[in-house]
């Protein structure tokens, strides 16, 4: 480089050299609008089928340029996590920061190399963009800058959640996973965008977001209290949760253009968490929040002291109406306590939700037999409404040749056993049929007994389903199953069990070909060629359950609607006899969450009709 | 020559000095676009800028001595337009001579600094003193030149300094400092770089055209042209041997426009005190030698 | 000058506390009425002679403005950020003008934006906020956003297709300014809260206008 | 109420009088403006009157998400936005504790120097504008616009970069953009030539340049002066050098200097400094490929994003001299207090009414150019 | 200041231009009309970031001048105001005044998006939000800045209302402002206070070249007459 001394005086000529631009061409640009490069930031489109309505967005935006729209046309579904919302953008406020684009979960929004865009002065509306997969003006512009994963503002990769060796759990009934601890679980926490897709998705509505956001900023109690808004089962639902809100979770979108690995937020850990760092007397109190002290005079009867009962009590109890429960065995809980193993809900979480659920007000008396110890007639004279929320206590069989010998039991009666101590005594090897969780429980139960009395793991389990998306049971269950040593085979199903001399001696089963026939009802397809023997001491049906409605009394059935044998609710859970109302897994099907819901709902309305 | 005769070249010599003044616009800003590496405006440009600017809706005259000073700066021009004698038209160049058009050249000054006046713009104040000193700087060479080549030349009126440079030979031949003088008062005439100093956006925003606007504004305009018509044509007629035919005037004219407009885009201006010391010293030496010689 | 006498010369502070950030960022904590002698103390015997900044913040809670005098040193290559407090209900300080110069834009500005006067600045008037005429507003009480919502008006826009989603049933579900303007990122996409936004229209509480 | 520059104001018997220079003047850089008394052609008085740019910056910042901010820092300085992304994020990071990696690190230097060419090439034009000159104007504008197409090949946008973020940058370099960096460095040295012969070499213009605005090193110091403005005073310092950040501790450049302190220093300077950003670059280049790595280092999700409380005071070299941001968190999910240290708020105000007080009203413009005040430094 | 209220603009749409019986007199009209559109002078005033586009799109690289445009200096002689930017009160004062200094016809063009609904800074205390408000404007050109190129297409569309005025009737929102002067001074008075008001007399304006409408006098030019006073010419003092 030439050094310019500050003496220098210059010259008069040396200006006059530039002449020579006489003679070079000029620089200018043509006319029309340059490409623009590859990453530019120009206006935006937005892929309608990826976009999930989340509004990440709109809480990004640093200029409030960002409006939410409903689209009537698009349907929404909750469990998916898919809403009917669409960002339109405000160009009258936009910066074009891409700030939106770096955080869309599902990668749909993105900006494209499209810059031009001018209007009349009576035209601004034309600023206001609903933003299609074809850009402002329709052109189908090349993108610009999208989402790489580099700019992803997002932690796609859930904290990993420390559990077991399998060795070291396989012999007792110790709980599996180790749970958070509070840098985990803050960070966990850190990752939601709170788009409250959950919420939605969740049958009780639980207040995911808020709460994630509590414990985020460490305050636990703060986030027991947005659980106990909508969930009096808080630490079984931290642990036994079917958690649809992770499916609908934001995060977990996949998307094989966009973002490859993407986890949802383990909702369920945050929620188990922050009720096992929050002590009984602090839920406690929480737990009375917004009770009434003022008695209606009312009363209720609640038959079933499982989630859905117990939850419809709570709320009635806050209500100020009297609540009587009558549980047939001799701790409440329901399925909770009878269905799930100990590995997975330990009991003393469930006597600390039951502990709570009755500091509010709600009696229970255990050990009283709807039908048999009290009649419905006397129960329904006593209360101005009943609910019964008995639940599904009696296992279906797959009426396959052999399987009334037995050998061959049901898994719920097996499960409601395991817990009552040791006195069973576990088959050396053991069959399951079926795939789903309940049948994992029993295969997983069984091993661990097994291991317990005879030292050796042998337990088989066969599904119809093909192992993948369609199985039936969770893939975690799938997969410590098999790190406990349980076999698992997939596709087969049951032919007949093998019967010598009235004693069991193993199952037959067969290749399935198909599942459901052309109109998707059940129906499997079996080849009957392909036929493998199971030897083992004992069959265990998990394949459904069935509610015992016998308490109900003749009349009373004859008087109800029936739809598919369940009884007939309308949308509150009141059936067809004006004081009576059900809920939970008998008219739902077996879903924890759902009979909370459930419960709350029937509570609802009971309390409208009782106040009415 | 008839009276008819007259009137029609008293009124054709300003139009072609407007058609051509327009051309040499055009030329000027092409110039500078070529310069700063650009393409520059389209042909029809300068005409489209006063159309415009006389087709405005709304017109704000600052009163009466504003209007008459535009008028007077216009008038100046076209008043020297019809001094000067062009191929196949005298007007009445023969009645007047090159001391009548000199006076006619201060006058457009003269009538801006009325105008101006009237604004009460403080930056039209500062203009318009600045623009009368640059005349002043640039009006001693200017007068000795023309002195120079009236004396050389024998005579006073255009037509006689043109007849004798095509009998004889090009002024610039004969009094080539002279020549060079005349360029240096050309570039301060025309208020181009460096002696750019009353327009001076950045220093008082366009000094005397701060409050000229619409009509009064496109009066400039045409006065521009007019000024750039003059100054070619007037020294090409000094030292350029006029010309025979307008094939032979106007690239003398343009060649003449075009060597100021290229300098004024490489250099900034100088100050005030600057300027009228280089004009008062370097053109008026080169001058007063050029004199020496031809006295 | 070594890092130990530089500390002595902080030290004939009474009441003072250091704190080293790292090797160039030295961080001073000092009552209000000792801080001209510090700087005087630092310019004079330490060459910090570069204000780097004066910065006020409003500790709304504490009732306190906090004063925050950037100090460099160009033969140390060392800022030292001395920081104090003053009470927010009687904002007045001296001013360190005589020291230093760029003090007189500072001053001025933390006079405009916060109120703080500080005596013995040469120009305690308005500056930038030369229109303005409501409270100080870098202070904390001064919402911007609600007073711009009082103030202004939105551009209503309504263009096609935003009719068009209308007559189906559909239209504006979320503004942008409820989310911003309620100050946290509360949730109004889920169900429940626009379930709770359609019934306030269905009110007439203007959901969507 | 009517506004201020309405009517002029008349001045007693005295013969000077008031005149304004802005807010919309081609002697003004942005929206700023002068008042000036004036006796004949010299400034008795010139007092600034800023503000015309105010948005109030840091009471938006106050209301903004920490990652919010990103997009508005920027605004701050227009001609130069760089600095003012990476400083912001250098403040954040040193509350939050955590370093840019590396390859960010060497990024962030690549962005800085990029932007200071730019600035320096405006600023060029811009000076030579105001004594009448306009082609290094139009040439410069047009150069810098060749770095612009840069910015937005690897940033996405042309001049508002928004491509730091605490913890690195946005997105990796484009394929092949070194190449196209070490061409246009070349093409910008085989212009010096022409901007010599223009502007550096150019009589008139250095005998405009010289003797105007001078700046003496202790007034320089008293007023707070930094950047190119304070070395054109004789005294060689420079943040890059004296309070390295990023890697410069790391890269060879010299600090140029000059020692009168007049327009004519300020502009040799830049120009120097500008070599220095080529030379600066071509360390880059050279280096760059061998440095592998994240450009990013995790931050928490920006929605629920909470810095821990703490405070920090990032300086960064800008084109313009000294500039710093003081970051206040309360370890809330916005910023507590965000004060910007512009440089211009020492060059614009308090050291051009020093220096326009005695200079000629023709120099007026031509000093502010040469300190190359930036206003919205000053408004915020 | 004062409390927002929503001030309702009457008879927005302009009023045709009333055709002439002259032909000539129509072709030339025409022709002026040709020529405004093919010549505008371009006042920039850098009310925001966006000025920063704006010496690119003038210089080499983009040519303004390719288009007949070029900037002038003073509002006496532009054509066109271009706000580049947000518009803070204190500017948006000065640009009021530069807009009526301006002679007709006048075109007012908002760059970026901070001209149409706050933009960047709509929670800023001290930023206009809607230039429309204040003034009528004919073209927007988006963009948070927009580039070079967008800003010669906004030109251009600009070019093309001026040249097709009497048919489209586009690009004479300048007569807006005098037909619903009370709106825009209502608007003004709201943010700036009361005793608002301008050197020029619109008004008088509006009268002189017929161009009053049912808009151009109402409750908030009212307010101006009990503020305003007769301005005196400016002695030259040399």
């Amino acid at each position: 480089m030439k050094k310019i001394d500050y003496r220098d005086k210059g010259s008069i000529l040396n200006p006059l050299k530039n002449l020579q631009f006489f003679a070079r061409k000029p620089i200018t640009e043509k006319l029309e609008p340059r490409p623009a490069s590859a990453s530019y930031r120009g206006f935006h489109i937005n892929d309608m089928d990826l976009c999930i309505g989340c509004s990440s967005c709109q809480k990004i935006c640093d200029n409030a340029a960002i409006t939410m729209v409903e689209v009537p046309s698009i349907k929404e579904d909750a469990a998916k996590g898919i809403r009917n919302l669409r960002p339109a953008i405000d160009y009258g406020r936009c910066c074009w920061c891409a700030l939106c684009v770096d955080i869309c979960p599902t990668s749909a929004i993105e900006m494209t190399r499209e810059y031009v865009h001018t209007c009349d002065g009576d035209d601004t509306d034309s600023y206001f963009v609903f933003p299609s997969e074809n850009g402002i003006h329709d052109l189908k512009f090349a993108k610009g800058w999208t989402k790489t994963e580099d700019s992803d503002l997002l932690d796609r990769i859930r904290r990993p959640m420390g559990e077991m060796k399998p060795e070291a759990r396989i012999n007792n009934f110790d709980e599996v996973v180790d749970g958070f601890t509070m840098e985990m679980a803050v960070e966990e926490a850190s990752r939601c965008v709170d788009c409250g897709l959950c919420e939605d998705a969740c049958p009780a509505h639980m207040h995911a977001p808020n709460y994630i956001r509590s414990i985020y900023e460490g305050n636990l109690e703060q986030a027991v209290e947005w659980m106990y808004e909508t969930n009096p089962f808080s630490h079984v639902c931290g642990r036994v949760c079917t958690h649809i809100c992770e499916d609908a979770c934001s995060l977990g979108r996949v998307d094989e253009n966009g973002v490859k690995n993407s986890q949802p937020i383990a909702i369920r850990w945050l929620k188990r968490f922050a009720m096992d760092n929050v002590s009984k007397a602090t839920i406690k109190h929480i737990a009375q929040k917004g009770k009434t002290h003022i008695k209606s005079g009312k009363s209720v009867a609640v038959i079933g002291a499982g989630p859905a009962g117990l939850t419809a009590a709570f709320d009635l109890a806050k209500k100020g109406h009297r609540v009587t429960v009558y549980e047939a065995l001799p701790k409440a809980g329901g399925m909770t306590r009878y269905g799930i193993p100990n590995y997975r809900l330990p009991e003393d979480r469930l006597d600390q939700d039951i502990e709570v659920i009755t500091s509010v007000g709600v009696k229970i008396n255990y050990n009283v037999r709807v039908g048999t110890d009290i009649s419905m007639q006397q129960i329904h004279q006593e209360n101005d409404a009943v609910i019964l929320a008995i639940g599904l206590h009696n296992g279906r069989s797959t009426r396959i040749s052999g399987s009334d010998n037995k050998a061959v039991v049901k898994a719920v009666d097996l499960l409601r056993m395991i817990p009552q101590g040791d006195k069973f005594i576990a088959p050396k090897s053991a069959v399951v049929i079926g795939g789903g969780n309940v049948a994992m429980d029993i295969a997983r139960s069984m091993a661990r007994l097994q291991m317990k009395q005879h030292n050796k793991v042998n337990v088989v389990v066969s599904a119809l389903e093909a192992l993948g998306n369609s199985f039936l049971a969770d893939d975690e269950e799938v997969s410590e199953s098999l790190e406990e040593g349980i076999t698992i085979l997939d596709s087969r199903g049951p032919k007949q069990c093998v019967i010598s001399k009235g004693r069991l001696t193993g199952l037959e089963t067969v290749n399935v070909l198909s599942i459901f026939d052309n109109k998707g009802r059940f129906s499997p397809k079996y080849d009957n060629s392909d036929l493998q023997y199971h030897p083992a001491e004992m069959v265990i049906e998990a394949i459904g359950q069935s509610a015992d409605i016998t308490l109900l009394g003749k009349d009373l059935i004859e008087e109800l609607d029936w739809d598919r044998g369940r009884i007939k609710i309308n949308d509150n859970g009141s059936t067809s006899v004006e004081w009576l109302w059900s809920a939970g897994d008998m008219v739902k099907g077996p879903d924890v969450i759902n009979a909370v819901a459930d419960g709350h709902r029937v509570a609802n309305d009971i309390d409208s009709y009782l106040t009415r | 020559m008839s009276f008819v005769e007259i009137i029609s070249e008293l009124v054709l010599m300003p139009l072609i000095a407007f058609v051509v003044g327009l051309m040499m616009v055009l030329m000027m800003r092409k110039i500078s676009a070529r310069l700063q590496r650009r393409i520059g405006p389209p042909f029809f440009q300068p005409i489209y800028d006063i159309v415009k600017l006389y087709g405005k809706d709304t017109q704000v005259s600052h009163g009466l001595i504003h209007d008459i000073g535009i008028v007077m700066a216009v008038g100046g021009y076209i008043g020297a337009e019809i001094l000067l004698p062009v191929p196949g038209m005298e007007g009445i160049a023969d009645k007047g001579g090159i001391i009548t058009l000199s006076y006619f050249l201060m006058i457009p000054s003269l009538g801006m600094a009325l105008g101006v006046g009237q604004c009460a713009n403080p930056n039209g104040s500062i203009g318009i003193s600045r623009a009368l000193t640059a005349m002043l700087a640039y009006d001693i060479p200017f007068i000795i030149v023309v002195f120079g080549a009236a004396w050389h030349y024998e005579s006073t009126s255009l037509i006689g300094m043109i007849e004798y440079q095509q009998a004889n030979a090009w002024g610039i031949i004969e009094m080539p400092f002279l020549a060079i003088a005349g360029l240096f008062a050309l570039q301060g005439m025309l208020g181009k770089q460096p002696f750019e100093i009353y327009i001076a956006p950045a220093e008082i925003a366009t000094g005397p055209m701060v409050e000229m606007s619409g009509k009064y504004m496109g009066g400039l305009f045409v006065m521009q042209t007019f000024q750039l018509y003059t100054a070619g044509v007037l020294y090409a007629s000094l030292f350029l041997g006029g010309g025979e035919s307008w094939l032979d005037l106007l690239p003398k004219a343009f060649l003449v426009v075009a060597i100021p407009m290229s300098i004024a885009f490489l250099f900034p201006r100088y100050k005030t005190e600057d300027l009228i010391r280089i004009l008062w010293k370097w053109p008026v030496m080169l001058a007063l030698i050029g004199l020496a010689f031809i006295l | 000058m070594s890092l130990e006498s530089l500390n002595e010369i902080l030290n004939k502070i009474n009441t003072i506390k250091i704190t080293h950030k790292h090797k160039r960022r030295i961080r001073v904590d000092v009552k209000a009425d000792s801080l001209t002698t510090l700087l005087e103390l630092i310019k004079g015997q330490a060459s910090f002679l570069h204000l780097s900044a004066i910065t006020c913040v409003d500790w709304i809670e504490d009732n306190q403005f906090e004063l925050v005098y950037h100090v460099w040193s160009y033969e140390e290559n060392c800022l030292i950020s001395a920081h104090t407090r003053i009470d927010r209900d009687d904002a007045k300080f001296v001013t360190v003008y005589d020291l230093y110069k760029p003090a007189d834009f500072f001053e001025r500005d933390i006079y405009e934006m916060y109120g703080v006067f500080f005596i013995g600045s040469p120009r305690m008037e308005k500056f930038i906020l030369t229109e303005w005429f409501g409270m100080p507003p870098m202070r904390k009480d001064f919402d911007s956003e609600a007073y711009v919502q009082e103030t202004f008006n939105w551009t209503e826009y309504n263009p096609d297709w935003l009719q068009e989603l209308s007559d189906q049933g559909g239209g504006i579900a979320i503004k942008p300014e409820d989310i911003r303007l309620s100050g946290t990122l509360h949730n109004k996409a889920t169900h429940r809260e626009r379930e709770k936004a359609k019934k306030e229209h269905v009110v007439g509480k203007g959901w969507k206008s | 109420m009517r506004p201020e520059n309405y009517q002029a104001v008349p001045l007693g018997d005295s013969n000077e009088y008031e005149i304004f220079i802005g807010p919309n003047h081609p002697g003004i850089e942005g929206n700023y403006a002068l008042k000036l008394i004036l006796d004949g052609d010299t400034v008795v008085k010139g007092t600034t009157d800023a503000g015309y740019l105010h948005r109030g910056f840091e009471k938006l910042m106050e209301g903004r998400l920490w990652i919010q901010n990103l997009a508005i820092v920027p605004r701050i300085c227009v001609p130069d936005p760089a600095p003012m992304e990476v400083s912001y994020s250098l403040a954040v990071e040193e509350i939050m504790g955590i370093d840019a990696p590396i390859r960010a690190q060497w990024i962030r230097v690549l962005q800085l120097e990029l932007s200071r060419i730019a600035a320096h090439l405006f600023t060029f034009g811009g000076h030579a504008a105001t004594t009448g000159m306009y082609t290094p104007m139009y040439w410069g504008v047009a150069d810098r616009d060749l770095v612009l197409d840069l910015f937005e090949d690897f940033t996405g946008g042309r001049v508002y970069s928004i491509y730091n973020i605490p913890g690195g940058v946005r997105r990796e370099l484009p394929e092949g953009f070194l190449e196209k960096l070490s061409h246009l460095l070349d093409y910008l040295e085989s212009r010096q030539n022409d901007y010599d012969n223009l502007l550096f070499t150019n009589q008139i213009f250095v005998q405009r340049a010289k003797g105007v605005g001078v700046l003496s090193k202790e007034d320089a110091l008293e007023y707070g002066v930094t950047g190119p403005n304070l070395r054109a005073c004789g005294l060689a310092f420079d943040v890059r050098r004296d309070d390295p950040y990023l890697i410069y501790d790391q890269l060879e450049f010299d600090i140029p200097t000059q020692q009168k302190g007049d327009a004519w220093s300020r502009i040799l300077v830049r120009r120097d400094e500008l070599f220095q950003s080529i030379h600066i670059l071509r360390q880059v280049i050279a280096k760059l490929p061998s440095i592998k790595g994240p450009i990013r280092t995790a931050i928490p999700n920006p929605l629920s994003w909470n810095v821990p409380a703490g405070e920090a005071y990032a300086r960064v070299e800008s084109s313009k001299g000294e500039l710093a941001y003081y970051v206040v968190s309360d370890g809330g999910d916005k910023p507590y207090r965000v004060h910007v240290r512009g440089p211009s708020s020492m060059h614009a105000v308090q050291t051009l009414e020093f220096l326009a007080k005695g200079a000629r009203i023709e120099d007026v413009a031509q000093i502010m150019f040469s300190l190359d005040a930036c206003p919205p430094e000053v408004d915020r | 200041m004062m409390k927002k209220e929503l001030k309702i603009k009457s008879n927005k749409t302009n009023q045709q231009k009333q055709k002439r019986t002259n032909p000539l007199a129509n072709v030339f009209d025409d022709f002026i009309d040709f020529c405004q559109s093919k010549s505008l002078f371009m006042l920039h005033y850098c009310t925001g970031c966006g000025a920063i586009e704006l010496p690119p799109a003038m210089t080499s690289r983009f040519d303004m001048e390719r288009l007949g445009i070029q900037p002038m200096v003073t509002p006496r002689q532009a054509d066109i105001l271009l706000v580049t930017g947000y518009v803070s009160v204190k500017t948006l004062k000065r640009v009021i005044l530069t807009y009526e200094q301006m002679q007709a016809p006048k075109y007012v063009i908002g760059i970026c998006s901070c001209t149409v609904n706050g933009g960047m800074y709509w929670q800023s205390y001290a930023t206009a939000k809607k230039l429309n408000e204040y003034m009528p404007v004919d073209v927007y050109i988006a963009g948070c800045m927009p580039r070079p190129e967008a800003v010669l297409e906004g030109l251009n569309r600009l070019k093309n209302n001026i040249k097709n005025d009497r048919k489209e009737q586009k690009g004479s929102a300048w007569k807006d402002y005098y037909k619903n002067y009370d709106y825009y001074l209502g608007n003004q008075q709201n943010l700036f206070g009361k005793e608002w008001q301008t050197p020029v007399d619109v008004i008088a304006e509006a009268k002189l070249y017929g161009l009053e409408g049912e808009g151009t006098y109402g409750e908030n030019t009212k307010k101006l007459k009990m503020v305003q006073h007769p301005l005196l010419p400016q002695e030259m003092k040399l």
